[in-house]
């Protein structure tokens, strides 16, 4: 059931200890800085966090990772310049590492989904990170079998909303939010701009609602601070 | 070995510069090209509007403009350098499944990557040095490596010890196996793949000399290679 | 067996459009559905705007309306069963895998599909004769069968012949493997699967009737089943 | 290289005996009636095509299978009350039939223009369409392996193309083009309007122009006789 909610407290109330948060964004593009301050405050810990990266300086999923609240990041590239919480817990060994390749991250993002049990790709075969995983070679090429990510929450950012939930997405900001918003049991959206039902090009959604179930809106503008 | 001499295209080793546009003037006209991180964005200043190359970000788009300037700064729009870049008319957007399908299902001509190694027969090392404590990210260098028709290193050759990044069998971890076709190097263009490694050109220096300095056997690539 | 008696809501066995608004009714407010083709499209017609479902066709959209009449029918907007539609405010509309991908992942809440036999454990079998000869088609049926939360099936009781088409185990080809919850037929609402089948209402007939007609023991289902 | 013909006879001309043709499609919505029709002049033979259904009536994908130019169709739904040539190919075994379930189909062939090389999916499994297939039960589910369907040529239609071969379609005709497109070596497409660069929205554009090869315009209207 989709509801509206007027914050982002509100938004993340449900998100429990030990859930599988997936988070949206690739840089600053797409980041829901405002929904994972939310998570941050709301206290839930124990948390497995999917995102393409591990955090950067000394806000948003960094800060979750430095007060102790993330168990696990499944992510592509943890290691940036101003990765400092993460680089820190990872050394002490206070957090684990699911290192996936970008496209297979985004793969078995999309596998989650769309039902799909497990597919085999060639990325990633004959290399470390395929280690301990099941390979075989279809038409002549050595393909890894790789199985999809579930999340219990999505949190993402999109540029609008309509009544139904169907969302419109930004230039590059695009990039793992209808993925995401696919894969998880509940998927939290902050967006720029509710418009009325009816006002979104049917041939143009780009996330239909069903994929939807709590919107919450930040007027562009407000949401600069992190970028 | 009198072929060799005829390799030769420059006096002098080429700069980072020089290279960028050696590997630009290569790519066939109405390509789709990613240009990954780093060193190997540079050759998108010395592509031509006659080339028509359309560019590729993993993090969604094709249609790639040059890094955006002033004004143009607009942070939903950037490269996966995470770089502010700009939109070129034609341009389109797509989620990261539908971007990676796109460069795993082999549909973009040419990628460019950095290297720390790459073998004779194309394998390549370019995402984790392996060292004990080291934290690993691999980002989407592995798609790439496997997923574009053409793989297209840029690197120096030697490191800064001196030490041949071309080899006979990567020491550092593999980013893919069998995947690089070409590598282009201040000293060299060496091609690489299942015949093993052969050098079309080479910059202020003779095969001979490059040999001495890479611990595989060189040989000059056929005309045309 | 007294409590059977409580288990008739109509005094006689109900038709299409009856049993269609029955379907209609339990539909949970807010419900995405997929109505497949044929029969259970009747259901259709007696959603009301307070129920805000959203009906999907598998042909790559969300948002349908009611069959399109006059001025209304274009060529481009059709349903699952090729029969000219309209889109509501609030559709959407996307490619053929997006559109299994919504209903293979889990999404829709319910599916009405109609059937050739259902089993007692909810096995399915609505797209093959078996005949010998008989050229099979299966369409959508199968990802409906095994994507949907709840698959509902709509369908007389009875076969031309009087066989009862709730079955202890189906004779046809299957359709899909324990996934219907729940049979509307003309003569009773069945509950289906893992702990075996029971019987919700009765119409026309009490369950001791009913029960002279299909050759699995019925029982009746706990209120609010 | 994107290449814009005049006339559908060009379009198809490099298309060879024995390739694998997709033909979009749902119904006649999408259906790209005049490449078929140019497909049947062409001359090609022995071909494998790849729909949803096996033709209807006398026309298009019914006519070259009932002249025999079809080996082997791969659809979901080729019965249909007026699929008389289909049938009696069938019925005197001069047609092979690849029955998949339509979800399946879409699946396999997203699988190969995605660079997948196979995927476990509970659709069909239990059922004769999993007959001799590889099963595996995956977090308690039965599920099937099902392999990429390639092609060699696409033949689809959308509404618009700008000049860099971008598409974007109508309604429900949307269906099978986009993810055709990216499975065939070749994908051929009829357009009812050829736009400038630039006017197509970068936001809404459905298949990028590096899933395209070669453009034909059939201005709309003309193409609706095989409605």
């Amino acid at each position: 059931m989709l509801t509206f909610v007027d914050s982002v407290n509100e938004a993340v109330a449900g998100i429990k200890d030990g859930s599988t948060v997936m988070i949206g964004g690739f840089g600053n593009a797409g980041q829901p800085f405002e929904l994972i301050d939310a998570l941050m405050d709301c206290g839930a810990t124990d948390l497995t966090v999917v995102n393409n990266n591990a955090g950067q300086g000394d806000q948003g999923l960094a800060l979750l990772i430095k007060e102790g609240r993330v168990r696990k990041m499944i992510c592509s590239f943890p290691r940036q310049s101003d990765s400092w919480h993460f680089d820190a817990k990872y050394k002490a060994g206070e957090i684990e590492l699911e290192l996936v390749p970008q496209g297979n991250l985004a793969e078995r993002i999309r596998a989650a989904g769309a039902g799909i049990g497990g597919f085999f790709t060639p990325t990633g075969y004959g290399t470390m990170l395929a280690e301990g995983k099941e390979t075989r070679i279809i038409d002549g090429r050595g393909q890894v079998f790789e199985t999809p990510i579930h999340a219990d929450v999505a949190l993402i950012k999109a540029l609008k909303a309509d009544g139904k939930g169907n969302l419109v997405y930004r230039k590059t900001a695009r990039n793992f939010g209808p993925i995401m918003a696919a894969a998880a049991k509940q998927t939290i959206v902050q967006v720029s701009e509710i418009v009325p039902t009816g006002a979104l090009d049917p041939e143009t959604v780009v996330t239909p609602g069903i994929y939807v179930n709590t919107i919450v809106r930040i007027p562009a503008g407000t949401t600069e601070k992190a970028a | 070995m009198s072929i060799a001499t005829s390799l030769q295209t420059s006096a002098t080793p080429l700069g980072r510069d020089d290279l960028a546009r050696l590997v630009a003037r290569d790519i066939a006209p109405g390509s789709f090209v990613n240009l990954g991180i780093g060193q190997p964005t540079l050759v998108s200043n010395y592509l031509t509007a006659e080339q028509d190359i359309t560019l590729h970000t993993e993090n969604g788009m094709l249609g790639m403009g040059p890094e955006a300037q002033g004004d143009e700064i607009d942070g939903d729009l950037i490269n996966a350098g995470k770089i502010p870049v700009t939109e070129l008319p034609g341009a389109s957007y797509f989620h990261h499944a539908d971007s990676f399908a796109m460069m795993r299902g082999g549909h973009l001509d040419i990628c460019v990557l950095g290297a720390f190694q790459v073998s004779v027969t194309g394998d390549l090392a370019n995402w984790h040095t392996g060292a004990p404590g080291a934290i690993p990210a691999v980002g989407g260098a592995m798609d790439l490596a496997t997923g574009a028709k053409d793989v297209f290193v840029m690197m120096t050759l030697l490191t800064r010890e001196g030490a041949s990044k071309i080899v006979d069998s990567c020491t550092y971890p593999l980013t893919g196996v069998g995947c690089v076709t070409r590598v282009y190097t201040d000293k060299a263009v060496f091609l690489t793949g299942p015949e093993g490694v052969s050098v079309r050109e080479t910059f202020g220096c003779t095969l001979e000399e490059l040999q001495e300095l890479v611990p595989v056997p060189l040989k000059a690539a056929p005309a045309g290679g």
